[in-house]
C-alpha cells in the first residue's frame, strides 16, 4: 500500500456504497434485444438529426442521425438490421422524443467503411474530428460531447488531464469493472487524449474503495507516466469540480469550466471509447452499465448495445423479485426516475437501479430544524437550507445572491437532511427561476 | 358612510391598537394596570376629539404643504390642556403616566386621524370619528391593562380577583409582559377574524 | 389504471437520520445528568422532571389540536424541551410553577412562532427566564442535595455562584467555600438547579453528542473556552475578588448550557464560523453577567441574547463558496 | 400670557415662511394615479406594507413594484379600489377574469406516475412533464393558489384549482405561475367555457380523463358561431359567448360548463347567480 495521504475535497459525505452486489461480477455482453430504440437526443447540446428512413437497412456503426451544431455529435446504429420505425418513443427524459427503432438482423455486422488509424500518424485536429464523428460523449452520465471539452479556446492553457475513475455514486460498478478488465484501452485512450490536448500530465483519480483497480492500474500505468491517484471515499468526488480539487487542489472559478484552471476531465469509460474510435474506427454504439438494486434478482455489469430497452436488461439479470416502485437510470444520488422499463438505455446510462416499495425511504418532510448539516456536507459550501427557503418564497434575487446557480445538484443536502426536505429540488426550481429572470432582462 | 358607522369602525373594524397598531408607545408603556390604561385612553380620546374638530374646521384654510406642522400645533395645544387639567385634578394618575402624557403629541393615532380623516371631512363626522377611534383606543388600553394587572398582581382596577394566595407573575407588569400580551391578543383577534370570514 | 411507479427528483436514498432520531439521542445524552440529579435531589427533582416533561407534551398536543395541525409529539422536541426545562429549575420548584414553565416554553417559546424550527429563542430558556423574572423567590430558593435513601433532609442553601456573589458584594472578597470542594462540584454535591449539578454527568452526555455527531464541537468549545480564558484573565488580575476559571467551569449551568442549550440547532447559527462566534458571545456574556451583573448566574441570559443575534450572525458568516471569485473592485 | 402667544406665534410665522418658500422651490410632480391610490389608502402610515408610509406604498403600487394587497388596515375594500384605479385603462374596455380550463381532478383524470417531492406544479412539471397523464391538465399542487395576490384561487380536496369570479381582478399572475397554461383569461361576462386543455385526440383523452374534450364537434354543430375546434380541442369564441350556452347539455363528456349555474365539483366557491359586474364593486 501507499504511504501517501489520501486526498479529497472539503464537504461531501459517504453514503453506504452498496457496490458489493455487482463489484465482483465481470463484464458480460448482453445479447441483442428484439428491437433497439435509439433516440436522437443522447447528449447535452443540440439533438442529432435523423437521416435514415423506415425500411432502410443499416450496418452496425452506420450514422443514423447527424450532428447539428458544434455542441452535438452524430448517433450510430448499434447493430446491423432494418429500421422499422422513425417516431417519438418514450425517452429517459420522461417524454416521447424522436427515435430510430432498429430490428436487429442477428448478424451484428460492422459497417465496412469504418477503418482504424494509428494515432501516432494523425495530428490533434484530425483526432478531434474522429472523436466527434465517433459520437463520443462523457460516459460518466453527463454525456457532454467529448470533442467540445477537447477544444479549449486559445487563451486557456491546459496542463493536466484528469481521468475520472471515481465512480462515487453508490451501487454503480461499471467503471470499476472497466478499469479492472480494460486497462490497456483506457491507457491507450489517455495517450490519445494527451496528444490531442498536448499535455503530458495525466492523473487517474480512483476512490480508495476500489483497491484492486488502483493497484492494477498503477502497475499498468507505470511505464506510461500516468499517475494513479488514490482518493478518500467521499461523495461527490466524481463531480468534475470536486475531482479537480481532490487531485490538484485547484478550484474551478464559480461559473467557470475546468479549462479555466487548466484542466480537462474525462471519464475512464470515455477514454476507452476514444481508443476504440481511433484505433478500430468504431463509433460509440455500446457501453458498460451496472444493473442493480434490491429489486433485481442478480446484479450484473453488462456490455450493452445503445438503445436496448431496460426491460431486456432486467431480463438478462434474472428479472425482478417484486413489484418495482422506483426505476432509476444512473445512480441513486443523481439518477433520473423512469416512467417505464420500456425506455431504452442510452449513452449516458451508467446504471439501472430498481427499488421496490419496501426499499424506499418512507419519510414525511418536516420543518427545517436548522441543524446545518446540509451546509457542512455541501461540496460547493452553499447554504442549501437558506436557498431552499428563498425558493419556497420565490425570492429569486436573494437565492441568486446565495449562489444558487453554483449548485451541482449532487444531492448531499437532501440525503443528510433530518427533516427530509427536498432541498435539491427546491434549489433546482429556483435555479430555473433565476435563469428565466436573467433571460428576461 | 353613516355617522354610526364612522363611530363604530374605530371600536372594532379599524381599532387603533389591535388593527392599525398605532400609538404603540403608550400602549406598551402605561398599561401596567387597568386604571392606567383607562386614564391614558381617556386623555388621548380628549385630544383626539378636539384636534379632529379643529382640524376639520380649518381643513380648507390649511395649505396641504404645511398641514403636518399645523396639525402638530393644534394637537400640542390640546395635549398641554390635558396635561394641565390632569395635574390639577387627578394628580396621582398624572404622576403614574408621567412622560407619556406630553408624548401624546407624537401619538401617530392622533396625527393619523387628522391626516386621514379630519382633514378631508366635515366637523361633525370628524368629531364622531375622533370619539369612536378614541373610545376604541381607550377600550384596547383598558383590556390590555386589565389582562396585565390580572396576571401581574391578581387584581383588576385594584379589586383582588384570585385571592390572597395568588402568586403574582411579575413579568406581566414588566415591559416584556406588554409585548407578550399584545402579541397574544392580536393573534387571537386575527384568528377570530379569519374564522368569521 | 394509475401508474404505480414513483417518480421524484434525485437523490433517491436518504441517510435515515431524521429529526426524531436526533431529538431522541439528545434525550439519551441527558440521561446521566437526569438520573444523577434524581439520586441527589430525590423525589422533588423527579416530580419537577415529570411535570415539566408531561406538561410540555400536553401543551404541545393542545396547541396542535387548537391550530388543527397534525400531532407533532413523535418528533420528540416537546419532550426534550420539557427535560431541559426541568434541568434548569430548582429541585424545590412547586408543581404549579413547573406546569406554568411548560406552558410558557411550548406555547410562548415555541408554538406562537409556528412550532419546531421557527422559534428564535430556546423554548426551555424562555420559560426559565420568564419564571425567574416573575417569581424570583421560588426560583432562587435552592436546597442542598439529599441523596435518595440517605435520610438527610434537604436544607436551604445558596448555590456556589450565589454565595460568591453575595460575599463579593458584602466584603469585596471571595468566600472561602468558592475555592475548595471541586470534587463535590464535579460530582454534583452542591446546591443548584436539577440539571446543573454534576459537571461529570453533563460532560459525559456532551461527549456522547459530539461522538454521535449530533452537535459539532464549535459551540461548546468556543463557549467554554471563552469562559475559561476570560474568567482566567479576571482571576489573574485579582484572585481575591474573582474566582478561578475552574470554579466558573464546574459551577452553575455552564456545562448544561454549553452542551445542551446553546447547541439547540433551531436557535443557533448554521455555519461553523457563526457557531464559533455564537459560542464566544455566549461565553463573554456569561462571564460579564456572573462577575458584574445583578444575577449570580448568566448562562441563560447569555444564550437568549445570543439567540437573538443568530439571524444576524448567519447573515454575516456565509461560507466562502467553492471557486468563489472575489468581486473585482 | 403675552409671552406665550408671541413665542408660539413667532415660531409659527418663521416656520411658515420657510416652509412656504420650500414648498414652491422643491415642488414635485406626482403621477395622478399615485394621488388617487393614496386617497383610498387609510393614511395610517402604519408600515404594514413594508414601506415607511402610505405615499411610498402608493408609488410602489402604481409603478407595479409592489403587490396591491399589502395594506392590512385598508383591508379588502382598499384592495378593490386600488385594483380599480390601476385597472382603469385595461379593465373598463374589456374586463377579464382567469378561468382554469380543466376539470380533471385526481378522481377523474389518470396519473402517469406517483409524484414525490416539492409541492409545486413547476417542480413537478420538470419530472417527466408532470404526474398527470393528460399533458394539459391541472397538476393540482397549488402554484397558482400561492401566486394569487387576492386569494381568489382555491384547491379542491381532489386537487383542482378553482378561481372565484368575484375575487379575481384579472392580474394574470396565475397565468404566469402555471407551468401547463391551464389558466386562461376570458371576458368577465362570458359564463360558458370549455373546461379542458388537452390537445390530444379523442381516443387518447378518453384513456386518461373522464371529463376531457374529445373533439366530437357536437358543440360546434349545436352552436356553430360560438365554438371552434382546434387541435382536437373545442374553444369558445368569446365574441359569441351568449350562444355558447346552447351546447352545455349536449357535451357528451360534460366539459362545457356554465359558471352562472355551477362551479367545478368540490369547489367551496358559490356560483354567482348573476354575472359579476366589476364596475359596481368599485
Amino acid at each position: 500500500m501507499t504511504t501517501m495521504k489520501q486526498k479529497t475535497f472539503a464537504g461531501g459525505l459517504h453514503p453506504p456504497d452498496s457496490k458489493k452486489y455487482s463489484a465482483h461480477k465481470p463484464i458480460e455482453r448482453c445479447p441483442l434485444p428484439d428491437e433497439l430504440i435509439i433516440p436522437a437526443a443522447q447528449h447535452i447540446g443540440a439533438p442529432a438529426e435523423i437521416c435514415v428512413a423506415v425500411g432502410e437497412r443499416v450496418k452496425k456503426g452506420q450514422v443514423i442521425a447527424v450532428a447539428k451544431g458544434f455542441v452535438s455529435v452524430p448517433i450510430h446504429a448499434s447493430t446491423s438490421g432494418e429500421v422499422i420505425a422513425v417516431e417519438p418513443r418514450l425517452h429517459p427524459m420522461g417524454r416521447p422524443l424522436p427515435s430510430v427503432v432498429i430490428k436487429p438482423d442477428g448478424a451484428d455486422q460492422w459497417d465496412e467503411t469504418l477503418k482504424g488509424n494509428d494515432p501516432e500518424q494523425l495530428d490533434a485536429a484530425t483526432l478531434k474530428n474522429l472523436i466527434r464523428d465517433a459520437g463520443i460523449v462523457g460516459l460518466g452520465g453527463a454525456t457532454f460531447p467529448a470533442h467540445v471539452k477537447l477544444s479549449p479556446p486559445q487563451d486557456k492553457a491546459i496542463d493536466t488531464l484528469i481521468l475520472n475513475g471515481v465512480e462515487c455514486e453508490p451501487f454503480l460498478t461499471a467503471d470499476h469493472r472497466l478499469m479492472l478488465e480494460e486497462a490497456e484501452r483506457i491507457i491507450d485512450g489517455i495517450k490519445i487524449l494527451c496528444k490531442v490536448l498536448a499535455v503530458d500530465k495525466a492523473i487517474i483519480g480512483i476512490e480508495a474503495n476500489k483497491p484492486d483497480a488502483i493497484e492494477y492500474l498503477r502497475k499498468e500505468c507505470a511505464p506510461h507516466q500516468i499517475q494513479v491517484q488514490s482518493l478518500k471515499v467521499q461523495y461527490p468526488q466524481g463531480a468534475e469540480k470536486q475531482l479537480i480539487d481532490a487531485c490538484t487542489g485547484r478550484q474551478v472559478p464559480s461559473g467557470g469550466l475546468p479549462m479555466d484552471c487548466g484542466i480537462v476531465v474525462q471519464n475512464v469509460g470515455t477514454a476507452a471509447a476514444i481508443s476504440d474510435a481511433i484505433r478500430l474506427g468504431r463509433p460509440l454504439v455500446e457501453r458498460i452499465t451496472t444493473i442493480t438494486g434490491p429489486a433485481v434478482v442478480e446484479a450484473k455489469n453488462l456490455l450493452i448495445a445503445i438503445g436496448t430497452p431496460l426491460s431486456h436488461l432486467v431480463a438478462q439479470c434474472g428479472g425482478l423479485n417484486g413489484e418495482p416502485a422506483k426505476i432509476i437510470m444512473g445512480g441513486p444520488m443523481m439518477g433520473q426516475t423512469q416512467l417505464s422499463l420500456e425506455v431504452p438505455a442510452i449513452r449516458g446510462t451508467s446504471g439501472l437501479l430498481i427499488f421496490r416499495e419496501e426499499d424506499l425511504p418512507q419519510m414525511k418532510a418536516g420543518p427545517c430544524i436548522r441543524c446545518g448539516r446540509c451546509i457542512s456536507v455541501c461540496p460547493i459550501h452553499l447554504q442549501p437550507t437558506t436557498i431552499a427557503a428563498y425558493a419556497r418564497l420565490e425570492l429569486v434575487d436573494e437565492a441568486a445572491d446565495y449562489h444558487a446557480l453554483d449548485c451541482i445538484e449532487c444531492g448531499c443536502c437532501t440525503y443528510i437532511c433530518p427533516a427530509t426536505l427536498p432541498l435539491v429540488q427546491s434549489i433546482r426550481h429556483i435555479k430555473g427561476g433565476i435563469l428565466a429572470k436573467r433571460r428576461k432582462l | 358612510m353613516s355617522l354610526a358607522k364612522e363611530f363604530s369602525k374605530g371600536i372594532w373594524k379599524e381599532n387603533a391598537v389591535f388593527k392599525l397598531l398605532l400609538g404603540m408607545c403608550p400602549v406598551l408603556a402605561v398599561t401596567t394596570s387597568a386604571e392606567n390604561g383607562l386614564g391614558m385612553g381617556l386623555a388621548t380620546t380628549f385630544v383626539l376629539v378636539y384636534s379632529n374638530i379643529v382640524v376639520a374646521l380649518l381643513r380648507k384654510l390649511i395649505p396641504s404643504g404645511v398641514r403636518i406642522p399645523a396639525f402638530i400645533i393644534i394637537i400640542a395645544s390640546f395635549v398641554t390642556v390635558v396635561q394641565l387639567c390632569m395635574e390639577a385634578w387627578v394628580y396621582d394618575l398624572y404622576q403614574a403616566l408621567g412622560i407619556f402624557i406630553p408624548l401624546i403629541v407624537v401619538n401617530c393615532l392622533i396625527l393619523g386621524r387628522a391626516e386621514a380623516f379630519a382633514s378631508k371631512n366635515p366637523v361633525v363626522a370628524a368629531a364622531v370619528d375622533g370619539s369612536g377611534m378614541g373610545l376604541g383606543f381607550t377600550l384596547s388600553l383598558f383590556i390590555l391593562g386589565a389582562v396585565r394587572e390580572l396576571f401581574g398582581s391578581g387584581a383588576i382596577l385594584g379589586f383582588s380577583i384570585f385571592g390572597a394566595s395568588y402568586q403574582p407573575m411579575l413579568l406581566m407588569i414588566l415591559p416584556p409582559g406588554a409585548f407578550i400580551t399584545l402579541g397574544l391578543l392580536l393573534a387571537g383577534m386575527n384568528k377570530f377574524e379569519a374564522r368569521k370570514s | 389504471m394509475d401508474n404505480q411507479l414513483y417518480l421524484s427528483s434525485s437523490p433517491h436514498i436518504h441517510s435515515g437520520e431524521t429529526t426524531d432520531k436526533v431529538m431522541r439521542l439528545v434525550i439519551y445524552a441527558l440521561l446521566p445528568a437526569t438520573l444523577l440529579s434524581i439520586y441527589f435531589f430525590g423525589l422533588p427533582a423527579l416530580s419537577v422532571l415529570l411535570i415539566c416533561t408531561l406538561g410540555c407534551l400536553a401543551f404541545e398536543a393542545l396547541s396542535c389540536k387548537l391550530l388543527k395541525q397534525p400531532l407533532t409529539l413523535s418528533d420528540g422536541s416537546a419532550a426534550l424541551t420539557g427535560i431541559l426545562l426541568a434541568l434548569n429549575l430548582p429541585p424545590s420548584t412547586p408543581w404549579w410553577l413547573s406546569l406554568l414553565g411548560a406552558a410558557i416554553a411550548i406555547l410562548i417559546g415555541k408554538q406562537v412562532y409556528g412550532g419546531l424550527g421557527y422559534n428564535p429563542f430556546n423554548p426551555a430558556l424562555v420559560a426559565r427566564v420568564v419564571l425567574l423574572i416573575s417569581f424570583p423567590v421560588q426560583m432562587t430558593s435552592w436546597t442542598t442535595p439529599a441523596p435518595l435513601g440517605s435520610g438527610i433532609d434537604a436544607v436551604t442553601a445558596a448555590t456556589p455562584l450565589g454565595e460568591m456573589q453575595t460575599a463579593v458584594m458584602l466584603t469585596g472578597k471571595l468566600p472561602e467555600l468558592a475555592i475548595s470542594g471541586y470534587t463535590d462540584y464535579l460530582l454534583g454535591h452542591m446546591a443548584g438547579s436539577v440539571g446543573e449539578v454534576s459537571a461529570l454527568a453533563l460532560l459525559l452526555g456532551g461527549l456522547f453528542l459530539l461522538f454521535k455527531k449530533i452537535i459539532s464541537w464549535h459551540i461548546p468549545v468556543s463557549f467554554i473556552g471563552t469562559v475559561l480564558v476570560l474568567g482566567g484573565i479576571f482571576w489573574l488580575v485579582d484572585a481575591g475578588r474573582y474566582p478561578n476559571p475552574i470554579f466558573h467551569l464546574l459551577t452553575g449551568g455552564l456545562l448544561l448550557g454549553a452542551f445542551f442549550m446553546a447547541t439547540d440547532m433551531v436557535t443557533s447559527p448554521v455555519t461553523c464560523k457563526g457557531m464559533l462566534l455564537f459560542g464566544c458571545g455566549c461565553g463573554l456574556l456569561t462571564v460579564l453577567i456572573r462577575l458584574f451583573g445583578g444575577y449570580p448566574e448568566g448562562v441563560s441570559f447569555a444564550i437568549l441574547l445570543m439567540n437573538a443575534c443568530t439571524p444576524l450572525i448567519d447573515r454575516y458568516t456565509r461560507p466562502k463558496i467553492y471557486g468563489q471569485v472575489e468581486p473585482q473592485a | 400670557m403675552l409671552a406665550a402667544v408671541l413665542t408660539i406665534g413667532g415660531i409659527g410665522l418663521v416656520a411658515a415662511v420657510a416652509l412656504g418658500i420650500a414648498a414652491k422651490k422643491f415642488a414635485v410632480e406626482v403621477d395622478p394615479r399615485e394621488l388617487a391610490v393614496l386617497e383610498v389608502l387609510p393614511g395610517a402610515n402604519c408600515g404594514a406594507c413594508g414601506l415607511p408610509g402610505c405615499a411610498g406604498y402608493a408609488k410602489g403600487v402604481v409603478e407595479g413594484t409592489i403587490a396591491a394587497n399589502l395594506c392590512t388596515p385598508g383591508g379588502a375594500e382598499s384592495v378593490e379600489q386600488i385594483a380599480h384605479i390601476l385597472g382603469i385603462e385595461a379593465v373598463t374596455a374589456d374586463p377579464k377574469v382567469a378561468v382554469v380550463l380543466c376539470q380533471g381532478d385526481n378522481q377523474k383524470a389518470t396519473a402517469k406516475y406517483r409524484y414525490l417531492g416539492l409541492d409545486d406544479c413547476n417542480a413537478a412539471q420538470k419530472i417527466a412533464d408532470g404526474p398527470k397523464a393528460c399533458p394539459g391538465g391541472c397538476l393540482g399542487l397549488g402554484s397558482c393558489e400561492r401566486a394569487c395576490p387576492f386569494g381568489a384561487i382555491e384547491m379542491t380536496p381532489e386537487g383542482l384549482a378553482v378561481i372565484s369570479r368575484e375575487k379575481c381582478t384579472g392580474c394574470e399572475k396565475c397565468v404566469a405561475a402555471c407551468p401547463r397554461q391551464v389558466i386562461s383569461m376570458a371576458p368577465l361576462d362570458a359564463m360558458t367555457h370549455v373546461l379542458c386543455n388537452s390537445h390530444d385526440k379523442g381516443a387518447a383523452v378518453r384513456k386518461y380523463c373522464q371529463i376531457g374534450c374529445i373533439a366530437c364537434h357536437i358543440c360546434k354543430k349545436t352552436a356553430p358561431e360560438a365554438y371552434k375546434v382546434e387541435n382536437f380541442l373545442a374553444i369558445v369564441e368569446y365574441e359569441h359567448h351568449l350562444e355558447a350556452a346552447a351546447a352545455i347539455g349536449k357535451c357528451p363528456t360534460k366539459c362545457i360548463r356554465d359558471f352562472s349555474t355551477g362551479y367545478p365539483q368540490g369547489s367551496s366557491y358559490p356560483a354567482p347567480s348573476v354575472p359579476v359586474n366589476r364596475d359596481s364593486a368599485a
